[in-house]
């Protein structure tokens, strides 16, 4: 199978404390990963070193082969990589409309045709197909500091969708988010893993939304992987119980 | 040798006055994330409040003095706190900044119209003769100052280390809410340090004005040397004040004496530029998290 | 009134009125008070047209220091020192070299851009104040150099005798002639910033003032982006200090110093930082208002500086957001009584 | 009743109409109120106000009373072109200010286009140089007073290097660029040039520089407050050469604030209330009365630059504000004429003022005037 994230001995330390140590593994193409831990066990520090918001000490970090290690996070969008950030991140002073546009702005054209172009950069019918997606129709011409955390954290979730990505790194996704929001969440994102083929890296705390959604699962515990299998395997496996209960 | 010695020892007489201005700045800005513009203002107003006290009620000095540095005191540490810093620091450090930029024009048109355009003779409290240290002259109370500057350092070092207050000062520096949580009086803290800081600028003041002259525009030259000497030390420091006005004072007194006197105010600014590129939060301060 | 960094549907009277989609509120209200202005120097006397026509000059520096500060979210000190660059370029080129002034204008925002993107490489390194630590530095450098550099720049003598530009044969040199000049060159520059700002580069502006790390994630070059903002924003002072040398006609390092940026600063953050009408009202507090107040005598600075210190502290957002405040509770009214 | 009225209304006229017919003449006064030049504006001002509330006790110009307005430039060239364009719009009568030259430099032109006398206080020399017709200096100017003491110190003090310490701005610049060619000329070596920022409040380094040149004399040119600094910094330094200036080095308020720094100072002086003039002494004591200072010789030009519009309107016996600066260029005004301009003045056709000068000594506390110089074209 195509693999599009490869993600080798990967080390990152703060001082003398080593957040990741040593973490390797591989996303196939088109499947939804989940990477699971308790509290603190470097799951966010893992996203930000692949993504390149933070260096790693040691390791690399490709995609469909080609080393992107450090790369800048910019760039890394543009060759469609997209992510969610654990807290809330939607620009509250803009509309839901131009918080979409935004995210897919950088996607189309150049920076001449970025000033001169249209104000929209072409993307209000993609922003509004986007907006009908997740169901915040009503909602489109509200600025997003004005909307309620379940649905700020649809937008988060769909500006990430914005410029139809191939990769999308999401940092718990369910957070927060009441029982209802959180279906229609785990519906959106099944639908286009199904229709566009997009791959998932998903870091959640909640359990039952990580098995199923999930293909396979990743278990973290102290910087490195303690399991990895299905979410049935996963679940079985005696090092993860006691990783879950000693904490 | 005797020469380079002779610049060395008026560097470190001028830093000492900058450093003395400058533990204001970095005190306010721990605790409240203040930048006060009008910190020069602090420094240059007590020394003429004092002489406008002498004057409008023909008081003796000790007198003076008194209502001069009480009434200071009171305004620019309580009421700058209540009135000004209070409404506005929920809104950011920039509205604040520009709002004690206002403050510093009124302070110094103030003193301008309200006491003399002219530089003013303002007595001194420590004797006026010259010492010589290594065949280099420096007088007493340049001496005095370089004293007192490392004094107040020392006790507000003790005060924060060593004292119970001290110690609920510093944890509202560092996390007010917690300090809250813990059912520190965040905001008396905070008034407290304004007042402290009030309290500096007037010791500050008294032992600069018989050497530089009580006028309304002393405090453009301390403010900016002293803004820069915080930023050269490390603005969440308070030691930084003190190290950050001592190089500042030297290299200052250096580029006069080697590089060229026409561009002597470059030399310390090009030390600030080196220092934030290589070590932003300043020689002595602390890095500062940044918030995700 | 604008509000800050909206991109909202066009306005609601571009749609009642049959104007290109394009038209909006900000732009009708350029194009009228540009009319108004064109108009306004009559029966006014010279000071009258002088002091308009500064404040149109110190407009433009606003204008880009609104950019990196109220849109782009960078603290410069340095845009008086920017205008100075400009100021100095244009009257050199003019009456040394004996440029045109549509050339000089055109080097002094070029020279500007190229000094600002240099300037603005520490930006990137350093986050938050250390740039306007930075700027700070810079700012004083350059007002060193204006003024002991004579041989190049007259030194605290200044230069003088710099001549206004002609237009196609027509002599600018009278007051209202040149006003109007000013008018037409500072009304051409707020409509660029106006398309700038609602095209897509002012949303990307607009993201990396309230979440640079989130912009980045998006694809948003936020490196580029921070120079870009930086630049034009600098090349703007560039623009302004080549309109000043003309109107005032002699120049000397002191409108150029460390605490004249200040001014301008204030001038940003009084008017209303990330409003687009915002840097019009700040010029104006701070050319119009000391000009109106000196018949308060000596203490007309003392009542300036407690103007905005007031203003500031009932308002954080400046003249703008009170502005919108008021806007809002009129209109809010209007809606309960309907 | 009707009577009554018809008085009443006839008094009523009598006492407004003196005041309608007899309307003010209006100066204005744009000058350095705030800012680098606050302080030399300031006296510059105060000595204005002088001349104008004696001017006015003695019934005005050619009966009118003035009205004086000030406009603050706050030493910023924009604002100053401001400030003078207003002056003229008002239809001020002359303008009287500013004393920096970089305001000056910034307004000069528009007076001159509207045709209207100017009269400054600054003594940088390239002012007069511009073939400007309106203005006027009213003091020396730099060019004027340099060769004087050039020759003072290779004739009294005999120096055979100096050093040179002068103020960064365009009053100590336009100084140093003035004294150098002149000491080159008298053969005298310079041992070190030592520039100084304006508002400098620590000369420490500076006074050190200059004791380690080993010059024969230092010159310094700064203005009066930083004076009494470096003075009190020098004497720190323990630097007994002599120290030779011109009339900021010298004047009461220097030693007052410089204290015993600044015995055995000397050097030249053109404007001071020391000087063995009456009239000078008197202007100190009145100014001294109203504004509890001491004027340095900012406040006396002011009180001149008033003086001098008053002459030339009397001399052309009406207000014709293009008469002012004809009748002004080329003219002597001598006391006897008009007591106020306090000592006999030659105006030049370029604005450039001749007038008798001091040289003068600080002796315990006080100036002494050691000799008069005269005018350079007698």
């Amino acid at each position: 199978m195509n693999q599009v994230l490869e993600v080798s001995n990967l080390h990152k330390a703060f001082g003398g404390i080593k957040a990741v140590n040593g973490v390797s593994f591989k996303v196939n193409e088109g499947e939804i990963l989940g990477i699971i831990g308790p509290n603190g066990c470097g799951k966010s520090t893992l996203f930000n070193c692949i993504l390149g918001q933070l260096e790693p000490t040691e390791g690399a970090v490709k995609l469909d082969g080609r080393d992107v290690t450090n790369m800048r996070p910019s760039e890394l969008n543009k060759l469609g990589v997209s992510r969610t950030f654990q807290l809330l991140q939607v620009f509250p002073e803009l509309s839901v409309r131009e918080n979409l546009i935004l995210a897919g702005q950088e996607h189309e054209g150049t920076m001449l045709s970025r000033f001169f172009g249209p104000r929209d950069a072409g993307l209000t019918a993609k922003a509004e197909q986007m907006i009908g997606f997740f169901k915040l129709g009503h909602l489109a011409e509200a600025k997003a500091g004005g909307l309620s955390y379940g649905q700020q954290k649809l937008l988060d979730a769909a500006m990430a969708f914005m410029a139809g990505p191939r990769l999308v790194l999401l940092d718990e996704p369910a957070g927060g988010v009441n029982l209802t929001m959180l279906g229609d969440l785990k519906e959106r994102l099944r639908a286009i893993n199904a229709e566009q083929g997009a791959t998932f890296v998903v870091i959640e705390h909640n359990m039952d939304f990580v098995m199923s959604l999930c293909s396979r699962v990743i278990v973290l515990a102290e910087g490195k992987v303690l399991a990895e299998g299905t979410p049935a395997e996963v679940r079985a496996n005696p090092a993860v119980i006691e990783a879950y209960l000693g904490h | 040798m005797a020469e380079f010695l002779a610049y060395l020892i008026a560097g470190i007489a001028t830093g000492a006055i900058y450093a003395l201005a400058a533990i204001g700045f970095t005190l306010v800005w721990q605790t409240s994330q203040t930048i006060n513009f009008a910190q020069g203002e602090f420094v240059m107003l007590p020394a003429v409040l004092v002489l406008l006290a002498i004057k409008l009620f023909g008081a003796p000095i000790w007198l003076g003095a008194l209502i001069g540095i009480a009434a200071f005191i009171l305004i620019f540490g309580v009421g700058f706190k209540l009135t000004i810093v209070d409404p506005m620091i929920r809104h950011g450090v920039l509205p604040l900044a520009i709002a004690t930029m206002a403050l510093s024009i009124i302070m110094k048109e103030g003193a301008k119209d309200g006491f003399s355009a002219e530089a003013q003779k303002f007595p001194s409290f420590v004797p006026t003769e010259t010492i010589s240290v290594f065949g280099a002259a420096i007088s007493l109370q340049h001496v005095a100052i370089i004293v007192v500057a490392f004094g107040v350092i020392g006790l507000l070092q003790w005060f924060v280390g060593g004292t119970k207050l001290g110690r609920q000062m510093q944890a509202t520096a560092q996390n007010p809410t917690v300090a809250r949580i813990l059912g520190i009086p965040v905001e008396r803290m905070v008034l407290l340090t304004f007042v402290i800081n009030a309290a500096l600028a007037v010791v500050a003041s008294v032992l600069i004005s018989p050497i530089y002259l009580a006028k309304f525009s002393n405090g453009e030259v301390i403010g900016l040397f002293a803004f820069i000497a915080a930023i050269v030390g490390g603005f969440n420091q308070v030691r930084g004040a003190l190290v950050g006005g001592l190089i500042v004072g030297i290299v200052d007194s250096m580029a006069a004496a080697y590089i060229s006197t026409s561009y002597r105010l470059a030399v310390p600014l090009l030390l600030l530029v080196v220092i934030i590129l290589v070590k932003p939060e300043g020689l002595m301060g602390r890095k500062e998290e940044r918030r995700v | 009134m604008t509000a800050p960094a909206t991109h909202g549907a066009t306005a609601p009277v571009a749609r009642r009125l049959p104007l290109p989609a394009f038209v909006d509120g900000t732009l009708l209200t350029l194009v009228a008070a540009a009319v108004i202005l064109w108009f306004a120097p009559s029966g006014m006397g010279r000071y009258g047209t002088y002091v308009l026509s500064l404040w149109l000059v110190m407009s433009v520096a606003v204008m880009g220091l609104n950019l990196t500060l109220g849109y782009a979210g960078l603290k410069s000190l340095a845009q008086a020192a920017f205008m100075g660059i400009g100021a100095y370029a244009t009257a050199l080129l003019t009456s040394k070299v004996g440029l045109n002034w549509y050339a000089s204008f055109a080097i002094s925002g070029l020279l500007t851009f190229a000094v600002g993107l240099v300037l603005g490489f520490p930006a990137l390194r350093v986050k938050a104040h250390y740039l306007a630590f930075v700027t700070l530095a810079f700012s004083t450098l350059i007002w060193l150099v204006l003024r002991n550099e004579q041989w190049l720049t007259g030194g605290v003598f200044g230069l003088s005798n710099i001549p206004r530009p002609s237009f196609f044969g027509l002599k600018l040199d009278g007051a209202l002639a040149f006003h109007r000049f000013v008018v037409v060159v500072t009304f051409l520059l707020a409509v660029v910033l106006w398309w700038m700002i609602r095209s897509p580069w002012g949303r990307a502006f607009t993201a990396l003032r309230e979440n640079p790390i989130r912009a980045a994630s998006l694809g948003i070059d936020t490196r580029m982006y921070t120079l870009l903002a930086f630049a034009i924003g600098s090349a703007y002072a560039g623009f302004a200090g080549a309109l000043y040398a003309p109107l005032v006609e002699f120049i000397d390092p002191s409108p150029f110093s460390l605490s004249q940026s200040f001014f301008l600063l204030l001038m940003v953050v009084a008017g209303g930082a990330g409003y687009l009408l915002g840097p019009f009202i700040g010029a104006l507090l701070g050319v119009v208002l000391p000009e109106w107040l000196r018949f308060a005598g000596s203490l007309y600075l003392i009542i300036f500086a407690a103007i905005v210190m007031l203003l500031l502290i009932a308002c954080p957002q400046g003249m703008s957001g009170l502005l919108e405040r008021g806007w809002t509770k009129l209109t809010g009214k209007k809606e309960g009584a309907r | 009743m009707n009577r009554h009225w018809i008085i009443a209304a006839a008094l009523g006229m009598a006492v407004s109409l003196p005041a309608l017919a007899q309307d003010k003449v209006k100066l204005v006064d744009v000058v350095e109120l705030s800012g680098a030049g606050a302080t030399a504006g300031t006296n510059w001002k105060n000595g204005i106000d002088l001349a104008v509330a004696d001017i006015n006790a003695k019934g005005g110009i050619l009966g009118k009373q003035i009205e004086i307005v000030h406009y603050d430039t706050q030493t910023n060239p924009g604002n100053t072109r401001a400030a003078v364009q207003r002056a003229i719009d008002e239809g001020t009568y002359a303008v009287l200010g500013p004393v920096f030259s970089g305001p000056i430099g910034a307004s000069m032109q528009i007076a001159q286009r509207a045709e209207i006398a100017q009269l400054v206080g600054g003594e940088a020399a390239g002012l007069t140089k511009q073939g400007n017709q309106y203005l006027f200096r009213t003091s020396l100017s730099q060019t004027a007073a340099m060769p004087k003491i050039a020759k003072y110190l290779k004739d009294t003090v005999k120096a055979g290097s100096v050093a040179v310490v002068w103020v960064n701005n365009d009053f100590g610049k336009g100084g140093r660029d003035a004294i150098i060619p002149e000491l080159e000329k008298a053969g005298i070596k310079l041992a070190v040039d030592v520039a100084t920022e304006q508002g400098q409040a620590d000369f420490a380094a500076d006074a050190i520089k200059v004791k380690n040149s080993n010059a024969d004399a230092v010159f310094v040119y700064l203005n009066e407050e930083e004076s009494a600094r470096f003075l009190r910094a020098a004497k720190q330094q323990g630097i007994t050469k002599p120290m030779v200036g011109e009339t900021t080095l010298l004047g009461a308020k220097v030693i007052e604030l410089a204290g015993d720094a600044a015995n055995g100072v000397k050097g030249h002086v053109g404007l001071s209330i020391d000087a063995p003039i009456p009239a000078f002494q008197e202007f100190g004591k009145k100014f001294q009365a109203k504004y509890n200072y001491v004027s340095d010789h900012n406040g006396m030009k002011g009180y001149m630059a008033v003086y001098m519009v008053k002459w030339a309107t009397e001399k052309q016996k009406k207000f014709d504000k293009k008469g002012v600066a004809d009748t002004l260029r080329g003219a002597t005004i001598k006391t006897s004429e008009e007591p106020g301009i306090l000592i006999e003045t030659t105006i030049e056709t370029n604005g450039d003022l001749d007038r008798e000068s001091f040289l003068a000594e600080v002796k315990d506390g006080k100036q002494v005037i050691t000799a008069t110089l005269p005018k350079i074209n007698p």
